[in-house]
């Protein structure tokens, strides 16, 4: 599984992209987020906060809560600035 | 004329050449644009936008055809500014046309609303040497909020 | 900021240049624009613009004014073309600048609304040789009754 | 008194403008629209039906019942169409 990460997410974790191979116990997003937060000091701040973090799935927006089975890429950032 | 809409959509490193983006829009007899600039405030020296390369150009497109769809327009736009850019800049060009005015004026709304929440954009503050990510903000939201 | 707005009205025969307008308005943070275009269709060949000298300049800058205060413009522009044009020419521009969208968006609509049925313009169509006068019609006073 | 006129106001009258003193009877801009009706056929086309005329005094919108006492300039034209 590919992951991305974007803005304050990328650069506490000091890495744009990696590539995880998570246990099968890990349904949704959010459980890959508490897995991946274990990594590294910088993985455990990104993801301290869950309630400030969003995630796409495949390139689409998708809810912390969705099914990451099958996911080719999971991207993981905060709320969207642009505009 | 939704059949035949022009959609264009762009994002890019390069200053946002609004006269480009007007005669591409100038399809119906009504043009409606808005154009976001960097604010020149709060003792800003450069922002920097982040975007996910990719998931951005697939979302904007999506936006711009359900403006299409939704307000039969002839032609819908939407340019992003990437990188690194200086206050007074243009960071975000919207554009929608249409037969009618009403319709453009609508689109153009919803296009930059939508846009704010929508599109995977990230905003980087340097002030006074120190960079600071840009929080989202719930009237963000709110505005988006009014389209669905 | 509507100490200090920048307010730009202009009547003219000359094409109407949407790049120097849209510079014109760059003055706050969000800029929304309008322009509406000589319809190509029902074989207009040549679209006519009357005015009435003076009390259309007055009006044009009564209603900008108006914008200004009423969203705290930092920059209002209206500019219409009179005399001979063109299809797909420009006739009118309307503008406005804000530091937000919502404010932009919202008073660049009001101006284009109320323009339609305060600013003394009379428009005649050239359809195969025969000149007629266009008829005012009911949709413009209701979109200008809502920003009343 | 000065009287202007447009689009096809204008036209049907076949002036511009004119200079006009009108009785002290005529009190409102629709008090003048019926006597000056009766100028000639051409201000009789233009004047036909008041529900289709609009008036501005000195440069002001004005409805068809306002006064005219002290008007320096009196315009009569069709319903606006431009933008």
């Amino acid at each position: 599984m590919q992951l991305l990460y974007f803005a304050w997410v990328r650069e506490r974790i000091g890495l744009g992209a990696e590539e995880v191979d998570p246990p099968v116990t890990i349904a949704t997003v959010a459980d890959l987020i508490a897995w991946l937060s274990s990594r590294s000091d910088g993985h455990a701040a990104a993801f301290a906060d869950p309630a400030r973090l969003r995630a796409a799935i495949d390139q689409a927006f998708v809810p912390l809560d969705t099914s990451v089975v099958g996911a080719r890429e999971v991207a993981i950032f905060p709320p969207v600035t642009g505009g | 004329m939704s059949d035949q809409a022009i959609i264009r959509v762009l994002v890019t490193t390069e200053a946002i050449d609004v006269a480009v983006e007007q005669i591409a829009l100038e399809q119906g007899g009504a043009v409606a644009t808005f154009t976001g600039l960097v604010r020149a405030d709060d003792g800003v020296a450069t922002l920097e936008l982040e975007h996910y390369p990719g998931a951005t150009e697939a979302a904007l497109t999506r936006l711009a055809e359900e403006a299409v769809e939704r307000w039969s327009l002839s032609a819908a736009s939407i340019i992003h500014r990437v990188g690194p850019m200086q206050p007074g800049e243009r960071i975000v060009f919207t554009g929608a046309a249409s037969a009618h005015r009403a319709a453009a004026l609508e689109a153009c709304a919803f296009l930059i609303d939508r846009l704010k929440t929508d599109a995977p954009f990230w905003k980087r503050e340097v002030v006074g040497g120190e960079g600071r990510w840009v929080e989202a903000r719930d009237s963000d939201d709110h505005a988006a909020d009014r389209w669905r």
